[in-house]
């Protein structure tokens, strides 16, 4: 294999890479319909405010619990689904790029007429969603999908001749018995033959579907393919040929992987660099090695931790997750994974609703709560229904059975009658911070603010 | 969706559907004949005919005519019935409960059979219980009502002589009174069980005929969505905790499968009533399906109308309620588009 | 959640555990074959292996392997048609609390607490009917059908994949674990409620068809009239307190809110806990857990795993493990026995098997597993694709893409024997020798000849 | 493996697609013919067509109109076995086999005409609704509603009885009613099949919304509605026949709802003929395809089917 992996190491100032694709701020939010009228009450932010550079050659794996919004970040990357907010840029070139992440910085409503047309310009003519014919005719010949189930992403009414020929066709690329020459190739070079042609799918063997798929994306010499858990479905040993597979294949064409799964082993023995998504964010993000061998982010650490391996018996201390994965609909302030974190700190943004949480581990205490009157996220009064069960919460809130740092971050809690008034200290949103060279991460831990948390606890 | 939010999306949406029905039963009042010809009798004269020319907008354009038709259906005013020789609205309330009895006792059977004989051949899948069943269900389907009906008189009237056709026994109709016109209840309150007899004598073979097909619907509905439960992993876990098969069947996989079921025992309500006007000619049947046969030989617009009318609003309650029970019994379905 | 993080606790390697194990359950030469329209499917085809008390044993395989179909053997949960049961036994060998030492755990019953039960037939000396063993020995695959459904549940408890099928939708999650109760600690419950399980009478005769699960629609009706309603509430409080009991020993919060909860309304790691407590709420001997995290996410995968090993621990119980992926039993289990298109390759204990796997598919399948700890260049991938088990491979059925067939693999089966060198039982020519096989040294395969 | 060095001609290509495609239509009937109900349901449909085909050999055709019933005044309610009259008369003198024989032209005419009809208008209608979706999928499916609102034999004898008594408005009245339930179906079809990733797939490869729809979405859905017109090619004859029963067809017309109801006034003074032979006719013909259809159910859409 000659891939270059070594230049990943590295993250280089944006403007000196050369990306293939560029995401920034990228944002997709799934309206809630709720009622009788089916009013919208909400969205799920499936993803919210990713940004990251696909270089040429290079695989950059996406990795995370399922409902992080990787898939959905994989869809918006391949034209299938339209971003809320955001884009994903492609074909841009480095003055280009400077120039629109200098526009990008400038709010909204400061920008001067001459920055506005500036940047309609360059979205028009590189970010995804607003391509329009022959440019939006290359990128979708240049961005090809391999989907996690080969069984619904193959139509069952097709033969392989068909669903393999089918991009030659659409771009009038090969006919007749050149387009079955062509389409021979394609088949011989996943490893299928002339003999898988007239067959159906359900004929194939899962590792053999996902082959054809593979061969699909491949026809058009696509420049990047988005995986989108391409092996999930598959048992341990086709899943290493798939890999394999894959691995010729990116050497052999070039081919810029998007790596899109949740088995961490998969996605360290794939990426180059590697994103790791909670919760629609992106919460550390570096290169392969860093993010395998020193990972900063607590969520990192817990999910290597969680995922049993084959390398490794159990012998090693780590650390378990409690509790679910907060509701995406409203994602928790401050750092989104502090409700779970095992090192959570005062500053990560302890808010009204971790009171609520509170509430529903401890017996019946949920059943009390009359109302809640939000000021912000972090100052509401919560009414109940009775000063016994206000009490017993502000006791609670304040004994041991709540996180030190939750209650670090009260500051003010007060009994009035049944009602109890609390605030938390204010937090802003965590940005990914470059930590160290190429490495990225979210973790006050480890940015800048860790100055800020020093100076509280001395 | 709520449950509770989806059934009251339902209930907004359905008077749009009523109005929406009513605009196709104007239209085909509209089809033919005079547009104000469902109003009149023959005993009309010349000044009462321009009368309700003027009442009912002849003159006036179609969107106009259809908002004073359906002001006079709101007041009751349904036309007048040239079958029956007297106004819709008058006719109506007599035969409706002829015909209620007849659909609810035939409901009744058709459920309680059928759901019967769907666990029965559903828990013996592939069996010959389960054979016999599908071949039952089939000739249901394809059974056509009025020969049924007519074999069935010809064995059991005709050559047997076991019952008599009609309602009820002239004589026994005369000795009791009629206050809700369901001559099974009648005779229970007027304490005469020899006119409950009757009564249901004469029910006996109407019944039967009108529940058959009915019985073969819910009978292939309830067999098929009880394999399929009993197909779920669920039912496996349900053994493995060790508990009897019978508890099995009950409690997990037949109370599953009823919900899927009660839709269809909503859409065949409709099937009981399209069968009643069958049903109603066969066995001379004072009831609305009979008006309504009558109806459409003599053109009787008025009546075809109302009939219309009525049946489909019915048909939309039932199965309002039904889908509301299906949404509130069914805790796996997801709800909305 | 004050402890929302804990290092976790590595369960301990058994060290001292004693030599001659007792097994408290065996499978024999199992057969199960399926007949489809294509033909008949060697599904499961003689598959021997033990369970030793209080171990966990996993059951490792890809798709297909058979696995699944071994462990619902157990229970007897192969639907039969279109599975036919083509030979061999599932010997499960019930045991009672020790009387020495009343389950404390002493000499006699070797720690575990438990002694087996005496044969039926002859009462502990030995007879042809318990192989001269003297312990109650119950062919699942054969016993009759009120016998197994008094192991089901009871002595024998099983986990299934997806926690969101295996719950009954329409029911409650208090009314499902009840179901297990009544139906196995029917007279328990009864005592408990301070009602006498052989009482006569008319509302103890209603009480006690409650408690059997036999009432029927107009009992039930009758048990909510006042004067009768004293007692079923008793016993059903009762019920609910035990219910409730065996939820929060795996960390349910307030395990009442969630007696009265549809499956629906609880997340996947929760329903997986409520499946969990359901299979313990009657302290069964055996637990078969059939890839009890595959459904879930990674972080709740741990817990669960956690927790299984947990109460494995606290009720002295075996653990037959259902996995396909090596890491998960590598983190949970004593001793792995690796199955192949329905054979057993290779049975070891764990550690053995991970640092020297023997049979070529172990280490294509450790070779061909990512791993997140560890950088690996390239996967060595097992070539070819799982065979059909309609026509097996003659002889060994990993011959086609196993890198060192030789021509004895070809034409001889091979069983499991114990390997010179090392623990556990593998079947592989490559461990035996040519006299042993009778076969001359050129057919035998070796380690150094790979294709 | 040896394979011919050049490249295939597309007519090549062509029949080895087509053979395949042969084979797995082939396969479909084949796999439903397995089953014993589905194979006499396909003999009895054969025989019906055959029945039809060849009516004017079996009976030789009235003059002028072969579909109106011959009439012989002189041989009144005449009981089977009555040398030409094999299946006895009405009590119009007319011949109860002509009837049957003429009957099954009428009902096949009836069911073709109204089912392609039907599929055709559902299938545009509820294609259109669920792929296009939106605002249009909301108004479409409304309509369906209230079409679905009033019972189908309730709305057709409506239709039918305004338009007039006669066998042509039964024909407009069934087309006018049975069309809804496949649009219904369709939609449903191409709601779920539009989720699936090879409809993504096939978007990722760029084609148009157009080819997508044709290839991808519209054969994956078609199959309950074939399922549903097998079942229909009886259904209709079953409902027709009521109407005509009811009297909304041509008195003397050769169909068998018309036998049925002219044989009806007679059963109390013993005679069954007339009424008995024409209904079985119904029964098997709606039989047959009820059993066709059935098993061809069982193979396309195991979903909803016994397993």
């Amino acid at each position: 294999m000659t891939i270059v992996r070594e230049h990943a190491s590295v993250e280089a100032p944006a403007s000196a890479g050369r990306a293939l694709l560029r995401v920034r701020d990228l944002r997709k939010h799934f309206p809630i319909k709720q009622g009788a009228l089916q009013r919208v009450v909400g969205h799920v932010r499936a993803v919210d405010g990713v940004s990251f550079d696909v270089r040429p050659g290079e695989t950059v794996g996406v990795v995370g619990e399922s409902g992080c919004g990787k898939s959905t970040l994989g869809r918006c990357i391949s034209g299938l689904t339209d971003p809320t907010a955001g884009g994903v840029y492609y074909g841009m070139s480095d003055e280009d790029d400077a120039r629109l992440d200098a526009l990008l910085a400038i709010p909204e409503a400061e920008r001067q007429q001459a920055q506005r047309e500036e940047l309609e310009r360059l979205e028009v003519g590189h970010r995804v969603d607003r391509l329009q014919g022959d440019a939006w005719r290359a990128y979708r010949r240049n961005c090809q999908v391999v989907f996690q189930d080969s069984f619904s992403s193959l139509n069952p009414r097709q033969l392989v001749k068909n669903i393999i020929g089918r991009p030659l066709k659409v771009y009038r690329e090969a006919s007749g018995g050149d387009l079955l020459e062509r389409v021979t190739e394609l088949l011989e070079s996943v490893g299928l033959g002339r003999h898988h042609l007239y067959r159906y799918p359900h004929q194939l063997s899962g590792g053999q579907r996902q082959r054809v798929s593979i061969a699909r994306a491949l026809a058009l010499k696509p420049a990047l393919i988005v995986l989108d858990e391409p092996t999930s479905a598959l048992d341990v040993s086709v899943q290493a040929q798939i890999l394999n597979l894959l691995g010729d294949l990116q050497a052999e064409y070039g081919l810029t992987y998007l790596f899109i799964s949740h088995d961490l082993g998969v996605v360290r023995h794939m990426s180059d660099r590697v994103v790791v998504m909670y919760l629609g964010e992106i919460v550390e993000r570096s290169s392969r090695h860093d993010i395998f061998t020193a990972p900063l982010h607590p969520y990192t650490q817990s999910l290597m931790a969680a995922r049993p391996d084959v390398m490794e018996g159990s012998t090693e201390k780590g650390w378990l997750l409690e509790g679910t994965v907060p509701d995406p609909a409203r994602p928790p302030q401050g750092c989104r994974f502090h409700t779970r974190c095992p090192v959570v700190t005062p500053l990560c943004g302890w808010e009204v609703d971790d009171v609520v949480r509170t509430l529903e581990g401890a017996d019946a205490g949920l059943d009390a709560l009359d109302a809640v009157q939000r000021h912000s996220p972090f100052h509401a009064e919560l009414a109940f229904t009775s000063e016994d069960a206000a009490e017993r919460l502000v006791r609670s809130l304040r004994s041991d059975g709540v996180k030190a740092a939750m209650r670090d971050a009260i500051v003010e809690l007060e009994r009035t009658g049944a009602s109890v008034e609390v605030r938390f200290h204010e937090v802003d949103p965590v940005p990914l911070e470059e930590v160290r060279p190429a490495h990225l991460t979210s973790c006050i831990l480890h940015t800048s603010r860790r100055a800020e948390l020093d100076e509280r606890t001395p | 969706m709520q449950i509770r939010d989806y059934i009251v999306r339902r209930l907004l949406i359905l008077p749009l559907l009523i109005v929406l029905t009513s605009i196709i039963v104007f239209a085909l009042s509209r089809a033919g004949g005079s547009p104000i010809g469902i109003y009149l009798s023959h005993e009309m004269t010349q000044e009462e005919v321009r009368e309700i020319e003027e009442r009912y907008g002849v003159d006036e354009p179609l969107v106009m005519q259809y908002l004073y038709w359906a002001g006079g259906v709101l007041r009751g005013d349904l036309g007048w019935s040239g079958v029956a020789v007297q106004p819709v609205a008058d006719v109506f309330p007599r035969r409706l409960a002829a015909t209620m009895e007849l659909a609810i006792f035939s409901a009744l059977l058709a459920v309680w059979m059928g759901v019967k004989l769907g666990t029965y051949a559903g828990a013996r899948r592939n069996k010959l219980a389960d054979h016999l069943a599908r071949v039952f269900a089939l000739s249901g389907a394809s059974l056509p009502l009025f020969w049924f009906g007519i074999i069935l008189l010809i064995v059991f009237w005709v050559n047997l002589g076991w019952v008599s056709i009609g309602r009820s026994d002239p004589e026994i109709f005369a000795r009791i009174s009629h206050p809700t016109g369901f001559y099974t209840i009648d005779s229970l309150l007027a304490g005469d069980p020899g006119a409950f007899v009757d009564a249901i004598w004469h029910l006996a073979l109407p019944v039967v005929t009108l529940a058959f097909s009915t019985t073969a619907i819910i009978l292939r509905m309830m067999r098929s969505s009880l394999v399929e439960e009993l197909s779920e992993e669920y039912v496996e876990a349900a053994r493995a905790k060790g508990l009897a098969e019978k508890l099995v069947l009950r409690r997990h996989a037949r109370r599953n499968a009823l919900i899927p079921t009660i839709t269809v025992i909503g859409l065949s309500f409709g099937f009981l009533l399209q069968g009643t006007v069958v049903v109603e000619v066969i066995y001379r049947w004072p009831g609305l399906g009979r008006l309504m046969a009558d109806a459409v030989l003599r053109g009787d617009r008025a009546t075809i109308m109302a009939y219309v009318l009525f049946t489909s609003v019915m048909f939309l309650i039932v199965n309002l309620v039904v889908d509301a029970a299906y949404a509130y019994l069914d805790r796996r379905v997801e709800l909305g588009a | 959640m004050s402890d929302a993080v804990r290092p976790l606790d590595a369960p301990a390697p058994r060290a001292d555990a004693p030599a001659e194990r007792r097994a408290i359950a065996s499978v024999e030469d199992l057969r199960i074959h399926f007949s489809t329209k294509a033909g008949t499917v060697h599904a499961v085809d003689g598959v021997s292996f033990d369970i030793y008390d209080g171990e966990a044993l996993g059951l490792v395989g890809e798709t297909g392997c058979g696995k699944s179909v071994t462990a619902r053997s157990f229970l007897r949960l192969v639907p039969m048609p279109p599975g036919v049961h083509a030979g061999g036994r599932v010997l499960f060998r019930p045991s009672q609390t020790c009387g020495a030492c009343g389950g404390a755990g002493c000499e006699v019953c070797v720690r575990t607490g438990r002694v087996p039960m005496p044969c039926r037939t002859c009462g502990g000396v030995g007879c042809p009917s318990c192989d001269g063993a003297g312990a109650e020995a119950i062919d699942t695959m054969t016993a009759p059908e009120d016998r197994l459904r008094s192991i089901r549940g009871n002595r024998i408890a099983m986990i299934f994949q997806d926690p969101g099928k295996a719950l009954n939708p329409a029911l409650s999650i208090g009314d499902q674990l009840a179901e297990v109760l009544y139906a196995h600690r029917a007279s328990e419950v009864l005592s408990r409620a301070g009602l006498d399980p052989a009482d006569r009478g008319a509302t103890s005769l209603l009480v006690r068809r409650m408690a059997g699960q036999r009432s029927t629609m107009a009992e039930r009706l009758a048990l909510r009239v006042p004067g009768l309603r004293a007692d079923a509430r008793k016993v059903q409080r009762v019920a609910d307190e035990w219910v409730a009991a065996s939820l929060a020993e795996t960390h349910i919060p307030d395990p009442r809110k969630i007696m009265r909860a549809y499956p629906h309304e609880l997340s996947g790691g929760m329903k997986q806990r409520v499946m969990i407590a359901q299979a313990l709420a009657c302290d069964p001997e055996l637990l078969i857990a059939d890839e009890p995290t595959t459904a879930l996410d990674v972080t709740i995968q741990a817990r669960i795993l956690d927790l299984i090993r947990e109460l494995q621990d606290r009720h002295r119980s075996s653990v037959l493990y259902i996995s396909h992926d090596l890491s998960v039993v590598r983190r949970v289990c004593d001793r792995i026995a690796v199955m192949y298109a329905g054979k057993v390759v290779e049975t070891r204990e764990a550690a053995e098997l991970f640092r020297a796997p023997l049979h070529p598919y172990t280490r294509g399948l450790l070779g061909a597993t990512p791993s997140h700890r560890e950088e690996r260049s390239r996967l060595a991938a097992i070539e070819g694709t799982v065979p059909e088990l309609i026509d097996p491979p003659a002889a060994c059925r990993f011959h086609p893409r196993c890198p060192h067939a030789a021509e004895v693999c070809t034409t001889v089966e091979p069983t499991l024997e114990s390997p010179p060198a090392a623990e556990g039982r593998v079947a592989c020519f490559l461990y035996r020798s040519p006299a042993e096989v009778g076969v001359e040294p050129e057919q035998m395969p070796t380690l150094e000849r790979t294709r | 493996m040896i394979e011919a060095t050049h490249p295939p001609s597309r007519l090549e290509v062509a029949w080895q697609a087509f053979r395949v495609r042969a084979r797995r239509v082939g396969g479909v009937v084949a796999e439903a013919l397995k089953s014993p109900t589905a194979l006499i349901g396909l003999v009895m449909i054969v025989a019906f067509i055959l029945l039809s085909l060849f009516a004017p050999l079996l009976v030789e055709p009235n003059s002028p109109d072969a579909y109106q019933m011959p009439r012989d005044w002189g041989a009144l309610n005449e009981p089977p076995g009555t040398p030409g009259h094999v299946l006895g008369t009405t009590q119009e003198g007319g011949d109860v086999l002509y009837g049957i024989v003429w009957g099954s032209r009428t009902s096949l005419r009836l069911s073709l005409i109204v089912v392609s009809v039907t599929v055709t208008i559902g299938v545009i209608v509820g294609s259109v609704a669920g792929f296009i979706g939106g605002r249009l999928d909301e108004i479409l499916m409304r309509v369906v509603d209230v079409f679905l609102s009033i019972p189908e034999l309730i709305f057709a004898l409506a239709i039918a009885a305004v338009l007039g008594p006669s066998f042509r408005n039964i024909i407009l009245a069934l087309a006018a009613v049975f069309w809804v339930k496949y649009a219904r179906i369709i939609r449903g079809q191409v709601i779920h099949v539009k989720q699936n990733e090879y409809v993504d797939a096939a978007r990722v490869t760029g084609d148009s919304q157009l080819n997508i729809f044709v290839k991808d979405v519209l054969p994956n859905s078609i199959t309950p509605v074939m399922v549903q017109a097998t079942l229909d090619m009886g259904n209709v004859v079953l409902i027709g026949a009521t109407l005509s029963f009811i009297g909304l067809a041509e008195s003397g017309l050769a169909e068998w709802g018309v036998l049925v109801s002219s044989g009806q006034a007679g059963i109390s003074a013993g005679r069954w003929w007339a009424s008995t032979f024409p209904g079985l006719m119904v029964f098997l013909w709606a039989l047959a395809f009820n059993l066709f259809g059935d098993g061809l159910r069982d193979v396309l859409d195991p979903r909803t089917s016994r397993r």
